[in-house]
C-alpha cells in the first residue's frame, strides 16, 4: 500500500490535477451557462497549486512510482513544469475567447485538464502502456478540443484530419510497441534497457526503433508526419492551436528522449536518420513558411521547422547535444507561447488571421507590436533574445561532435537566413506598412492577457541575457536522463 | 583617469535610448532632436577623452573591463563567455570616428527625418550601442552578438524612412550581411571547439584564442575558420562578387542613415579582417595575402569603371566608396607597417569623405528632389556653398596632397609597391599596384565629371529657387572639413595612435 | 644674405598665409574691399621677389651652393616622409622668374578682373597657384615635388573653371586635370618603382627619402637592380608627368582649351610659369634621366616632333590665344628637345627667355581682347596700332624675340641650335630651324592681323586702363634684353653667361663660337617675316591676292590638317566615347544584371521552390497520410540499404 | 505443420498492410475508421501472440491487449462524433469535400 | 493435436483475410460493417488459439458488439443520397497505397526474418519462454483472467486508473461535439 507514498514522492502535481478533474466534472453538470466562469477559475487553482507543489519533489534523486511505470527525475520535473505553466497560459488565454464555446466553457476546461494531465504521465511514464495510455489521453482531448467550435466547418476538418492522422501514427507506435514487447519480453523501460544491455540484438529492434519514432515524430510534427499541423493549426480554435504547438510538443520531446537509448548499439544509425529528418523538417517547414499570408499556417510552419532544431540537438546522442535540445525546447516554448498569446489577442478583437491585417499596427499599439516582434525575433535567433543564445548554444553542441558533423552545422546555418525572412516579413508588416483604416486600435489596458504577453517578452529578453541558471538547468536535467550514450561533451 | 569606463561608453546610448522611447518623454520632434544631438555630443566629448588618455606604446588592451555577474563569474560560465571589453590600437580611432559620425549625422538629419522621429533617434542611438560594442569588445561571442544586434535597426531604419523600393534593399542588406556572418558564427565555433580539445577548456576571449598558437589545428580547419571569417567581413566591406547590396542600401536609405551606413559599417569589414584575420591568424594572412591584393585592385577598377557609367548621384558615390575601400584591402595585403597604416589611414580618410559627400547628396535631393544626373545642371550659382563644399570633398576624395585622401593613397601605394607578398606569385606587387594606379586617373574622372554635371554650366530654369546650405547643414560640413584638412596636413597625429599597434602586428607576422 | 639663404621658407609660407587670409576673410565677409586682396597677393609676390633677388646674388657670388633643410612629414616603419627647402642655382634662378611674372601678372589682373565679381575668389586661387608653384620649386625630393605638382594641377583646374558658369569652361577644366592626372599617374608609377629598386639606399643611408641631392647614386642602384629595360620604362613613367605638363605631343590637347581660363590666367599659368615646371622637373631628374640613353633619344624625339607640330597647328588659328598657346607648345617642345640632347642649360636658358616675353605676349592679347569687348577672333581685329599703341609696340618686340630676330629669344634658341649643331644632329636640326621659320611666320601674321590694316570689328572699343599697360612696359624690358645679358658677349662687365651660371656636371668650356649659324637663324627669321607681311601686312598687299591662292590650291590638305589640330581632339573623344564610356556601361550593366541577378535568382528561386513545396499541402487528409507513410519507408529503406546490409 | 509464432507474425503484418490500405483508398469516412480500427486488431493479436509464445506467466501483453480495446472503442466513438459533427456542417461523409483547409 | 490447431488457424487467417478485405472493399458500406463483424469474431477465435479466453470474450463484448452497434447508429444519422460514388478514391495516392503497403511487407518479412535468414517458425529474435507447471494448471483450471486481474491491480494499476479519465474526457468530448443544440436561434450566431 505505498501508493501513498509513491504520490507524495514521484507523483504530487498529477494528484492534484486529477483531483480538479474531478471537481470541475461535477461543476460542469451542476452550474448552468453563465456560471461556467467558476470552473475557469478552479482550473486555473489547481494548476496553480501543481505548480508550486512542483518544487516540493526532490530534484537531486530519482523517484520511480507505482511498480516502476513512473519516474520523476530533475529531467521529468522540467518537462511537468513546462508543462503546466504552458497550459495555465493556454488557459488564461482562453479567457475571452471562451465566449465562442456558448454553453459549453466548462467542458472545454475540463478537458484541457485531462490532456494537461496526459502530457504530464507522458513525461514521466516509464512503462510502454503507461506511455501508450498517456500519449492517447492527451491525443483524444485534443481531438476533441481541436472539434470543440462544432458549428465552425474549419473546426471540425481539423478535428476530422487530426483523428485520423493520429489514430494511423498511434497504431504504428503500438505496432513498434508490440515488437518490442515481443523482443524483449518486458514493457517497463528499464528492464528493456537492462535487457537490450546483455542481449545482442538484430536489425528488428531498429526497425521496431523507427516505428515506434513514427509515432513521436507525429506528435511533434517533425518530417514525415508534419502534414496535418498546418491543416489542424489554422482550423482548430486558436487556444487550442497554442496548447498543441506548445504543451503537447513539449510532452512530445519528453518521451522521445527516452527511446534514444533504445539503439544504442549502432548509435551512427541513429544520428545520421533523426539528422536527416531534422534538417529535412527544417527545410521543409521553411520552404513552405516562405510566402505564406495566414499567420496561424505560418506560425505552423515555424513550429515544424522549430522541432527540426530540437530534434537536432536529440540527433547528436550526446549529453551536450541533448543539453541543448532541452535548452532549445525552452526557448521555444517561451518565445512560441508569447507570439500565439499575441496572435490571440488580436485574433479576438478583429476576428482576422492574415498578416496584411497587422499592417501598421505598431503605431497605433506600440507595446503590442514590440511584444510580438521580440517574440518572432527569439524565433528567428536574432541577439539579445533567448533563441539566440538558445541556438548558438545548439550550434555550439554540433560541433562538439568534430568536424564530421559539419554538413549539419552548414544546413542548419542557412536555414536560419531563410527562417529570418518571412519572421521579418510579419515585423515588416507591422512596422514599415502603412495602415488602411487608421483609426482602429487594439484596447491593450492591463488585463490579464496583456500582462502576461509584456511578462513572457520580458522573460524572453531575459533568458536571453541571463542565461547561465537556465543552462544548468538545461544539463542538469540532460545528465539526469540516464542514458546509455556517449560521455563525452559535459565532462565538467 | 578612472572616471573613463567603456561600460559608460557602450550602454549609454542604449539607455538613452530607452529614456528617448519610453512613453513619459514628451514626443514634441524639436525636444526629441535637441536632446539626441546633444547626447551625440556628449557621447563625441567622452569618447575623445579616451583617445587623450590612451598610450599607444604598450601593447594590448588598455581600459580593459569585465562586467561580472552578482555571483562574480564570468557571464556564460558554462561556454566560457564572459562580457569583457578593452580598446586597443585600431579600436581608439573607430571609437572616436563613430561617435563624431553619429553627432553629424543627427546634425544633419533636421530636414530629411519627418515622421517617427522618437523610434528614429532611438533606433540611431541602439546602432551606435552595436558598433561600439563590434568595435571595443574582447570576446569573440559578444563581437558576434553585436554583429548580429546591428542588423535591426538598420533594417527598420532603411526600410521606414527610406526611398524608393526601401523595403527591397533593407531586406537584401540584412540577409546578405546575416549570410556572412553565419560563416563567422561556424568559424568561432570551430575555433572554440579546437581550443577545447588542446586545452581542456571552452573560452571565447579574442586574447586568449590568439595568443595560443601552441596547439595545432589541422591546416584544412584552420583555411576554413579563416575564410569563414573572411566571408563576413567580405560581405561587410563590400568585396566585388558581394558588394550588391551596397549600391541598393545606400540609393534607398535616408541621408543620415547612409552616412552612417558608408561611414562606420563598411569600416566594420575592414576592422574585423585586421581584428581577426591578421592578428589571430598571421600564418594563413600570408598564405592568403596574393587573395587579398588580387580581390583589392579588382575592386578598385571594377568599381571605379562602374562609377563612370552611373546615372545616379547617389548610386555614383556608392560605387566610388566600393572602389576606396579596395584600397584598404590592397594596402592590407601588402603586410607590412607602412601598408596596413595606409589601409586604417584610408578607412579613416574614406569615412569622413563619404560622410560629407553623402550629406552633399542629400542637401541636393531636398531642393531638388531627384538624383539624375540628366535633370541636374548649374546649381553652382545658386548654391555657391554647397559647391565649394563639395569640390573640397571631391578633391579630397580623389586625392588631392595635404588632403586626407593623399596621405592614405600614398601610404598604400608605398607599402603595395615595396611589400613582397606576392612572391610566390606570378603576378608581382609592383604589376597590381601600377593597375591600381591607373585608378587615380577613373576617379578623377567621374568625380570632376559629377561636379561639372551638377554644379558647373548652366543652369535649369526650375532650379532657381533652391536654397543654399542650411545652418544645420553648413556646420556638419564644415565639422567635416576640419579634420579633412587637419589630418591631410598632419597625418602623423593620427598614424602615431596605432602605429605601434602594427608594429608588433607585422612583427608577430614575421615570426 | 644668409638670412635669405636661412628662412627661405618665407618665400612660400607667404602666399599661403595671404591665401589663408582671403579665405577666412571672404567667408566670414571681413572685408568687401578689393584692394586688401590686391594688397595681400600683390605684397607676398612682392616680398618674395625681393627676397628671390638677394638670394639669387648670393648664389651668383658663392657658387655650388645647395643649402637644405628638411622635417619629418610621416613617418612609417622604415619609409619616413620629409618636406623641406632646398636652395641652388637652379631653385634661385627659377624663384626670381617666377615671382617677378606673378607679381606683374597680378598687377595686371587687378585692372582685368576689375568688374567680375568673383575677385576676391580670383585673388585667392591666383595666390593658392603662387604658393604651390614656389613651393614646388623648392621641393627637396621626389615626393614632396609629387604632392606641389599635383597642387599646381589643381590650381590650374580651378582658375581655368574660374568662370564655371560657361560649359566650355567647364569642360576644359575638367579635361586639363584629368590629362595632367595621367602624367600624375605615370610620375607616381615612375617613383614608386625608383623607390623599390633602389630601396636598400634609402632605407639603410640616413638620408631622405627620394633627395634629389643623392638621386644620382640611387638611379644608379636601380639601374643595376632592375636592369636597363625596366629601368628605361621607369624612366618613361617619370617622363610621363612633364609630358602632360608641358603639354607635350601626346598629351597636349589640354593647353588650348586651357585659354576658356581668364587671359591674366593663361599668361601666368599656361605660359610662364605652370607649364615650364615640367621641364623644372626633368632638370631636377635629370642623374636618372642621363642613365638610360633610350630615355635621352625619346625626349629628344618628342620634343621635336611637338615643337615642329604645334607650329604648324599655330599657322592657322584665328584665334589669338589659342595661337599664342600653340606658340607656347612648340616653344616648350624646343626647351624639351634641348634637355633631350644634353643641352640642359640651353634649355632653362629659353625657358626663363620664353617665360618673360610669353607672358608678355599673352597680357598684350589680353588688353587687346579686353578692349574690344572680349573678341578673340584675329579676323575681326586690326589697326589697332594707331588705337593702343603701347601694346603693339610691346606686342612687336614680344614677336621679334620669339622669332628669333635680334631680342632674347634669338639668344636662347641659338644656344640650342649651338648645341644641336655640335654633337651633329643633323636631321634635328633641320626640324628646328624649319619650325624657327614657321614661329616667325605665324607671329608675325597675328601681328599684322591684329594691329597693321584697317579695323574689321564691329565692336565698341574703349582704351585699357593704364594699370593694365604698365606691366607690359616693365615686362617688356626683360624680353628684350635678358637674351643679350646672358648670352655670355657681357663677360667683361662681370655678369657671366648663363651656362657658367646654371650646368650640370662641370661647367661648360668656352665653345668656339662659329658666325655660321647664328647668321642663317638670322635669314630664316626674316624669310618668316617677309613671308607672313607679303600675305598680310596692307602694304605688300599686291602680291597677296595671286599666291594665297596658289596656297589654298595646292596646299589645301595640309591647310585642313593643321585647322583641325591634326585630329588629336577628335581622337581622344572617339577614344572616351567608343572605348572608355562602352566599357565601363558593359561592366555597370554587367554588374546589375549579372552579379545582382544571380542574387535575386537566389531570392526568388527559394520563393518559386516554396511554392512548389506547398503545393504538396492539398488539403486531403489521404495524400498527406500516403505521402507520410511513402517518405517514412523510403527513409527506413535507404538506411537499411546503408548500414544494415 | 507445425503453429508457430512466425505464422501469427505474417497474419498480423497481412491485417496490417490491409488496414494500411483501406486508410488512405476509402472515400467514406467510416470504412477509414474501420480501417483504424482493423489495424488496431491488428495489434492487439500481436500483442496476444507475443505473451501466448514469449512470458505466458505474466501475459502482459494480454493486458495491453485489453488497453488498446478500451483506447480504439473510445477513439472509434470520439471519430464517429466527429463524424456526425461533420455531417450536420456540410451533409457528406465524403473526404474528398473535407479539402478546404489547404496552402 | 497440432495438426487440427493448425487447421482451424487457416481457417480463422482466411476468414479474416476475406471479410477484412471485404469491409474495405464493399460498395455498399452496411456490406463492409458486416463483413467488419465477421473479421472481430474470427479475431476472437485466434485469441482462444493463443489460449488468451479472457481477451476473445472481451474482443467479442466490445467490438463485434459494441463498435458495430456505434457504427449502425452513425450511419443512420448520416443518410447520404448517392451511395455507389462513395466506393474508392481513384486517385494517384491509390497506387499509392499498394505501393507503400508492398514495401510495408516486404520490410516486415525481412526484419522478422532477420534479413532473410532465419525461417524456422520461432524466430530468435523474438524470445520464447515455456510458462511454468504452476501457470499451466491455473491456465487449465480459471483461464488467463486472474493472471490479467493480478497485473492489472499490481503492475499496471496507473495506467488502469488514467484509462478511467480518458475515457471520461472522451465521454464528455463525444457528448459536446455530437450533441445537436437544443435552441435553434442561436445556431446562427455560433458558426459566424
Amino acid at each position: 500500500m505505498d501508493f501513498l507514498l509513491d504520490i507524495k514522492t514521484a507523483m504530487l502535481p498529477e494528484a492534484i490535477i486529477t483531483f480538479t478533474i474531478l471537481v470541475c466534472t461535477v461543476l460542469c453538470f451542476m452550474l448552468k451557462q453563465e456560471k461556467q466562469k467558476i470552473i475557469y477559475l478552479i482550473s486555473l487553482l489547481g494548476l496553480i497549486i501543481s505548480l508550486t507543489s512542483i518544487n516540493l519533489l526532490a530534484a537531486n534523486k530519482i523517484f520511480t512510482g507505482f511498480y516502476n511505470s513512473f519516474t520523476s527525475d530533475f529531467f521529468s520535473i522540467l518537462m511537468r513544469f513546462l508543462i503546466l505553466s504552458g497550459t495555465l497560459l493556454v488557459i488564461i488565454m482562453t479567457k475571452d475567447y471562451s465566449s465562442k464555446f456558448k454553453n459549453r466553457q466548462g467542458e472545454f476546461y475540463l478537458l484541457m485538464l485531462i490532456a494537461a494531465l496526459g502530457a504530464l504521465l507522458l513525461s514521466g511514464a516509464n512503462d510502454l502502456i503507461m506511455i501508450f495510455v498517456a500519449l492517447e489521453a492527451l491525443s483524444l482531448s485534443s481531438y476533441a478540443l481541436s472539434g470543440f467550435l462544432k458549428k465552425d466547418k474549419s473546426s471540425n476538418e481539423a478535428a476530422l484530419k487530426y483523428l485520423i492522422f493520429g489514430g494511423a501514427s498511434s497504431a504504428i507506435m503500438l505496432y513498434g510497441f508490440s515488437f518490442l514487447y515481443g523482443i524483449t519480453g518486458h514493457t517497463n523501460l528499464t528492464e528493456i534497457f537492462t535487457y537490450l544491455a546483455n542481449n545482442n540484438t538484430d536489425t528488428m529492434l531498429n526497425f521496431t526503433f523507427f516505428l515506434i519514432i513514427a509515432g513521436f515524430l507525429f506528435k511533434v510534427a517533425a518530417f514525415p508526419f508534419q502534414s496535418w499541423a498546418p491543416d489542424v493549426y489554422e482550423g482548430a480554435p486558436v487556444p487550442v492551436t497554442a496548447f498543441l504547438s506548445t504543451v503537447s510538443k513539449v510532452a512530445g520531446f519528453a518521451i522521445l528522449i527516452k527511446f534514444i537509448g533504445l539503439a544504442f548499439n549502432n548509435v551512427e544509425i541513429i544520428t545520421v536518420t533523426l539528422g536527416l529528418i531534422a534538417l529535412l523538417s527544417i527545410t521543409i517547414g521553411n520552404f513552405m513558411a516562405l510566402n505564406q499570408m495566414n499567420i496561424k499556417r505560418l506560425m505552423a510552419y515555424s513550429s515544424i521547422s522549430q522541432a527540426g532544431f530540437v530534434l537536432i540537438g536529440f540527433a547528436l546522442l550526446s549529453y551536450s547535444g541533448i543539453s541543448g535540445a532541452i535548452f532549445y525546447l525552452i526557448s521555444y516554448l517561451v518565445a512560441s507561447l508569447g507570439a500565439w498569446l499575441a496572435i490571440i489577442i488580436f485574433n479576438t478583437q478583429t476576428n482576422k488571421s492574415l498578416i496584411s491585417d497587422l499592417n501598421g499596427i505598431a503605431y497605433r499599439n506600440p507595446y503590442f507590436a514590440t511584444c510580438f516582434a521580440f517574440c518572432l525575433l527569439s524565433l528567428a535567433g536574432i541577439p539579445v533574445t533567448v533563441g539566440f543564445m538558445a541556438k548558438f548554444y545548439l550550434f555550439h553542441a554540433i560541433v562538439q561532435e568534430g568536424p564530421a558533423y559539419l554538413w549539419l552545422l552548414i544546413l542548419a546555418l542557412l536555414n536560419t537566413i531563410l527562417s529570418l525572412f518571412y519572421y521579418l516579413k510579419i515585423i515588416k508588416a507591422m512596422f514599415v506598412c502603412k495602415q488602411e483604416n487608421e483609426s482602429f486600435k487594439l484596447n491593450f489596458d492591463a488585463g490579464i492577457l496583456n500582462t502576461s504577453l509584456v511578462a513572457l517578452t520580458l522573460v524572453v529578453v531575459l533568458l536571453g541575457v541571463l542565461v547561465t541558471p537556465f543552462i544548468e538547468i538545461a544539463r542538469d536535467s540532460a545528465l539526469s536522463i540516464k542514458l546509455p550514450v556517449k560521455q563525452v561533451g559535459l565532462s565538467r | 583617469m578612472e572616471f573613463l569606463s567603456l561600460n559608460i561608453l557602450i550602454f549609454a546610448p542604449l539607455i538613452v535610448a530607452g529614456i528617448i522611447l519610453s512613453p513619459l518623454f514628451p514626443n514634441d520632434e524639436i525636444i526629441v532632436r535637441r536632446f539626441a544631438k546633444g547626447f551625440s555630443g556628449i557621447l563625441f566629448i567622452y569618447s575623445i577623452l579616451f583617445m587623450i588618455f590612451f598610450k599607444p606604446y604598450n601593447t594590448g588592451y588598455q581600459f580593459k573591463e569585465t562586467i561580472k555577474l552578482f555571483s562574480n563569474t564570468n557571464w556564460i560560465e558554462p561556454l566560457g563567455i564572459s562580457l569583457s571589453f578593452g580598446l586597443d590600437g585600431i579600436s581608439v580611432m573607430l571609437v572616436v570616428l563613430t561617435t563624431f559620425l553619429v553627432m553629424l549625422a543627427l546634425i544633419a538629419s533636421k530636414k530629411s527625418i519627418t515622421t517617427k522621429h522618437k523610434l528614429y533617434y532611438s533606433l540611431i542611438l541602439v546602432l551606435t550601442t552595436a558598433i561600439l560594442g563590434i568595435v571595443t569588445s574582447r570576446d569573440l561571442f559578444l563581437f558576434f552578438l553585436f554583429w548580429e544586434l546591428e542588423l535591426i535597426p538598420m533594417y527598420f531604419l532603411i526600410s521606414i524612412w527610406g526611398t524608393g523600393k526601401k523595403e527591397y534593399s533593407a531586406m537584401k542588406f540584412v540577409l546578405y550581411t546575416f549570410f556572412g556572418s553565419l560563416f563567422m558564427l561556424g568559424g568561432i565555433l570551430l575555433l572554440n571547439y579546437f581550443h577545447f580539445l588542446n586545452t581542456g577548456i571552452y573560452t571565447f576571449s579574442i586574447e586568449a584564442l590568439t595568443y595560443s598558437r601552441h596547439y595545432d589545428i589541422p591546416f584544412i580547419v584552420k583555411a576554413l575558420i579563416f575564410l569563414g571569417f573572411f566571408i563576413a567581413f567580405a560581405v561587410k566591406l563590400p568585396i566585388v562578387p558581394l558588394h550588391t547590396w551596397l549600391p541598393n542600401a545606400h540609393v534607398d536609405a535616408p541621408t543620415p542613415v547612409s552616412m552612417l551606413l558608408a561611414g562606420i559599417l563598411l569600416k566594420m569589414g575592414g576592422y574585423g579582417l585586421i581584428r581577426f584575420n591578421t592578428q589571430m591568424f598571421p600564418e594563413m594572412i600570408k598564405i592568403f595575402a596574393p587573395m587579398l591584393i588580387v580581390l583589392g585592385v579588382i575592386n578598385i577598377i571594377y568599381a571605379a569603371f562602374i562609377a563612370l557609367a552611373q546615372k545616379d548621384l547617389k548610386l555614383l558615390i556608392a560605387y566610388s566608396s566600393i572602389s576606396h575601400m579596395g584600397f584598404v584591402l590592397l594596402g592590407l595585403g601588402a603586410l607590412n607597417t607602412i601598408g596596413i597604416t595606409g589601409a586604417m589611414f584610408q578607412m579613416l580618410a574614406h569615412a569622413l569623405i563619404s560622410a560629407g559627400l553623402f550629406l552633399i547628396v542629400g542637401v541636393i535631393y531636398l531642393r531638388t528632389k531627384t538624383r539624375i544626373f540628366s535633370h541636374l545642371g548649374g546649381l553652382g550659382q545658386v548654391m555657391p556653398k554647397a559647391f565649394y563644399f563639395t569640390m573640397l570633398l571631391a578633391l579630397a576624395s580623389l586625392g588631392l596632397p595635404l588632403l586626407v585622401g593623399f596621405a592614405a593613397e600614398v601610404m598604400i601605394f608605398y607599402g603595395a609597391f615595396t611589400s613582397n607578398s606576392l612572391d610566390g606569385f606570378i603576378l608581382s606587387n609592383q604589376f597590381m599596384t601600377a593597375l591600381a594606379a591607373i585608378s587615380i586617373i577613373i576617379t578623377a574622372a567621374y568625380l570632376l565629371w559629377m561636379l561639372q554635371k551638377i554644379f558647373m554650366g548652366n543652369m535649369f530654369e526650375k532650379w532657381q529657387k533652391a536654397y543654399d546650405l542650411t545652418p544645420q547643414e553648413a556646420i556638419a560640413l564644415t565639422f567635416l572639413s576640419i579634420p579633412i584638412v587637419l589630418f591631410g596636413l598632419y597625418p602623423e597625429g593620427v598614424t602615431s595612435l596605432f602605429l605601434p599597434f602594427v608594429d608588433n602586428l607585422v612583427s608577430n607576422l614575421a615570426l | 644674405m644668409e638670412f635669405f639663404i636661412n628662412n627661405v621658407w618665407i618665400i612660400p609660407a607667404l602666399p599661403l598665409w595671404s591665401f589663408l587670409l582671403i579665405l577666412f576673410g571672404r567667408i566670414f565677409n571681413v572685408y568687401e574691399n578689393k584692394y586688401i586682396s590686391l594688397a595681400l597677393t600683390a605684397g607676398s609676390t612682392f616680398i618674395g621677389f625681393i627676397s628671390s633677388i638677394f638670394i639669387l646674388f648670393y648664389c651668383i657670388n658663392n657658387p655650388e651652393t645647395s643649402t637644405q633643410y628638411n622635417i619629418l612629414w610621416l613617418d612609417t616603419g622604415n619609409l619616413k616622409f620629409s618636406i623641406g627647402w632646398l636652395v641652388d642655382n637652379l631653385a634661385a634662378m627659377m624663384l626670381v622668374v617666377v615671382t617677378s611674372i606673378s607679381l606683374l601678372i597680378q598687377i595686371y589682373s587687378h585692372g582685368y578682373m576689375e568688374q567680375d565679381k568673383g575677385y576676391h575668389r580670383f585673388f585667392a586661387y591666383l595666390v593658392l597657384f603662387n604658393f604651390s608653384m614656389l613651393a614646388l620649386v623648392l621641393s627637396t625630393n621626389l615626393f614632396q615635388t609629387y604632392i606641389f605638382w599635383e597642387l599646381v594641377g589643381v590650381s590650374s583646374y580651378l582658375l581655368i573653371g574660374f568662370w564655371f558658369y560657361k560649359p566650355s569652361a567647364a569642360q576644359a577644366a575638367k579635361k586639363a586635370f584629368i590629362i595632367n592626372r595621367i602624367g600624375d599617374c605615370g610620375l607616381l608609377v615612375g617613383t614608386l618603382a625608383l623607390l623599390f629598386y633602389s630601396l636598400n639606399w634609402w632605407t639603410s643611408s640616413q638620408n631622405i627619402l627620394l633627395e634629389f641631392a643623392t638621386l644620382g647614386q640611387a638611379g644608379s642602384l636601380a639601374l643595376a637592380n632592375a636592369g636597363p629595360v625596366l629601368f628605361g620604362l621607369l624612366a618613361l613613367g617619370l617622363l610621363f608627368g612633364p609630358i602632360a605638363k608641358s603639354a607635350q605631343i601626346p598629351l597636349h590637347t589640354w593647353l588650348a582649351d586651357a585659354m576658356e581660363g581668364p587671359t591674366p590666367i593663361s599668361a601666368l599659368i599656361h605660359a610662364a610659369t605652370m607649364v615650364a615646371a615640367g621641364v623644372y622637373l626633368i632638370a631636377r631628374l635629370y642623374p636618372v634621366f642621363e642613365l638610360s640613353p633610350q630615355i635621352m633619344t625619346i625626349m629628344v624625339w618628342v620634343g621635336a616632333i611637338t615643337a615642329f607640330i604645334a607650329a604648324t597647328i599655330a599657322i592657322t588659328q584665328t584665334d589669338i590665344k589659342k595661337c599664342l598657346a600653340y606658340s607656347t607648345c612648340s616653344q616648350l617642345g624646343y626647351m624639351v628637345l634641348a634637355m633631350g640632347v644634353g643641352a640642359y642649360s640651353a634649355g632653362l636658358f629659353h625657358l626663363i627667355t620664353h617665360a618673360y616675353f610669353k607672358a608678355m605676349l599673352f597680357l598684350c592679347s589680353g588688353a587687346v581682347i579686353h578692349s574690344l569687348a572680349d573678341q578673340q577672333n584675329m579676323k575681326y581685329m586690326g589697326g589697332l596700332r594707331k588705337k593702343i599703341p603701347i601694346v603693339a609696340y610691346t606686342y612687336l618686340i614680344g614677336t621679334l624675340a620669339i622669332a628669333g630676330l635680334f631680342l632674347s629669344g634669338f639668344w636662347s634658341k641659338e644656344a640650342i641650335l649651338l648645341s644641336l649643331y655640335i654633337q651633329g644632329k643633323n636631321l634635328l636640326l633641320i626640324i628646328a630651324l624649319i619650325t624657327a621659320f614657321m614661329t616667325a611666320y605665324y607671329m608675325f601674321r597675328s601681328y599684322f592681323m591684329v594691329f597693321e590694316g584697317e579695323y574689321r570689328g564691329h565692336a565698341h572699343f574703349h582704351k585699357p586702363s593704364k594699370i593694365m599697360t604698365v606691366p607690359l612696359i616693365i615686362l617688356a624690358v626683360p624680353s628684350a634684353l635678358i637674351g643679350f645679358i646672358f648670352s655670355g658677349s657681357l663677360k667683361s662687365i662681370g655678369i657671366g653667361s648663363f651656362d657658367s651660371f646654371i650646368f650640370y656636371g662641370h661647367a661648360l668650356h668656352e665653345a668656339h663660337v662659329s658666325l655660321f649659324l647664328p647668321i642663317c637663324s638670322l635669314i630664316i627669321a626674316t624669310l618668316g617675316f617677309l613671308l607672313a607681311g607679303i600675305i598680310y601686312w596692307d602694304k605688300l598687299k599686291s602680291l597677296y591676292c595671286n599666291c594665297f591662292k596658289l596656297v589654298e590650291k595646292y596646299f589645301s590638305p595640309l591647310y585642313k590638317l593643321s585647322t583641325n589640330k591634326w585630329y588629336f581632339d577628335d581622337f581622344n573623344n572617339l577614344l572616351i566615347k567608343y572605348l572608355i564610356l562602352p566599357i565601363s556601361e558593359l561592366i555597370s550593366i554587367f554588374d546589375k544584371y549579372v552579379i545582382d541577378g544571380f542574387i535575386n535568382l537566389c531570392g526568388i528561386s527559394t520563393l518559386y521552390k516554396g511554392k512548389a513545396v506547398s503545393l504538396l499541402q492539398n488539403g486531403n487528409i489521404q495524400t498527406y497520410l500516403v505521402t507520410a507513410l511513402l517518405s517514412f519507408i523510403a527513409i527506413i529503406t535507404v538506411v537499411f540499404l546503408i548500414y544494415i546490409i | 505443420m507445425e503453429l508457430g509464432l512466425v505464422h501469427y507474425l505474417i497474419l498480423v503484418a497481412i491485417l496490417f498492410c490491409i488496414g494500411i490500405l483501406g486508410l488512405i483508398i476509402s472515400r467514406n469516412i467510416v470504412k477509414i475508421l474501420i480501417s483504424i480500427e482493423i489495424l488496431l486488431n491488428a495489434v492487439n493479436i500481436n500483442f496476444a501472440a507475443f505473451a501466448n509464445f514469449g512470458d505466458l506467466d505474466e501475459a502482459k501483453g494480454q493486458v495491453f491487449a485489453i488497453f488498446i480495446m478500451a483506447i480504439a472503442a473510445a477513439e472509434i466513438a470520439l471519430g464517429l462524433a466527429i463524424l456526425i459533427a461533420c455531417y450536420n456542417n456540410r451533409h457528406s461523409i465524403d473526404i474528398e469535400d473535407y479539402t478546404s483547409l489547404k496552402s | 493435436m497440432e495438426v487440427l490447431q493448425f487447421l482451424f488457424f487457416g481457417m480463422f487467417a482466411l476468414v479474416i483475410v476475406i471479410s477484412a478485405l471485404g469491409a474495405i472493399f464493399c460498395r455498399n458500406i452496411i456490406h463492409s460493417i458486416v463483413s467488419l463483424v465477421i473479421t472481430f469474431l474470427s479475431v476472437s477465435g485466434i485469441f482462444i488459439l493463443l489460449n488468451a479466453d479472457f481477451l476473445a470474450i472481451s474482443q467479442i463484448i466490445i467490438y463485434a458488439v459494441g463498435i458495430t452497434i456505434l457504427l449502425v447508429f452513425s450511419l443512420m444519422f448520416t443518410t447520404t443520397k448517392d451511395d455507389n460514388k462513395l466506393w474508392l478514391a481513384f486517385a494517384p495516392r491509390t497506387i499509392l497505397a499498394f505501393v507503400v503497403a508492398g514495401t510495408l511487407f516486404i520490410l516486415l518479412m525481412f526484419n522478422i526474418t532477420n534479413k532473410f535468414t532465419d525461417f524456422n517458425i520461432n524466430p530468435k529474435s523474438f524470445i520464447t519462454k515455456a510458462p511454468k507447471e504452476s501457470t499451466i494448471e491455473l491456465l487449465k483450471k480459471q483461464g488467463t483472467t486472474p493472471i490479467i486481474g493480478k497485473q492489472l491491480l499490481t503492475k499496471y494499476v496507473l495506467p488502469f486508473e488514467i484509462l478511467s479519465i480518458l475515457l471520461l474526457g472522451v465521454i464528455i468530448g463525444a457528448a459536446v461535439i455530437a450533441k445537436k443544440d437544443t435552441n435553434e436561434k442561436n445556431r446562427a450566431s455560433e458558426s459566424a
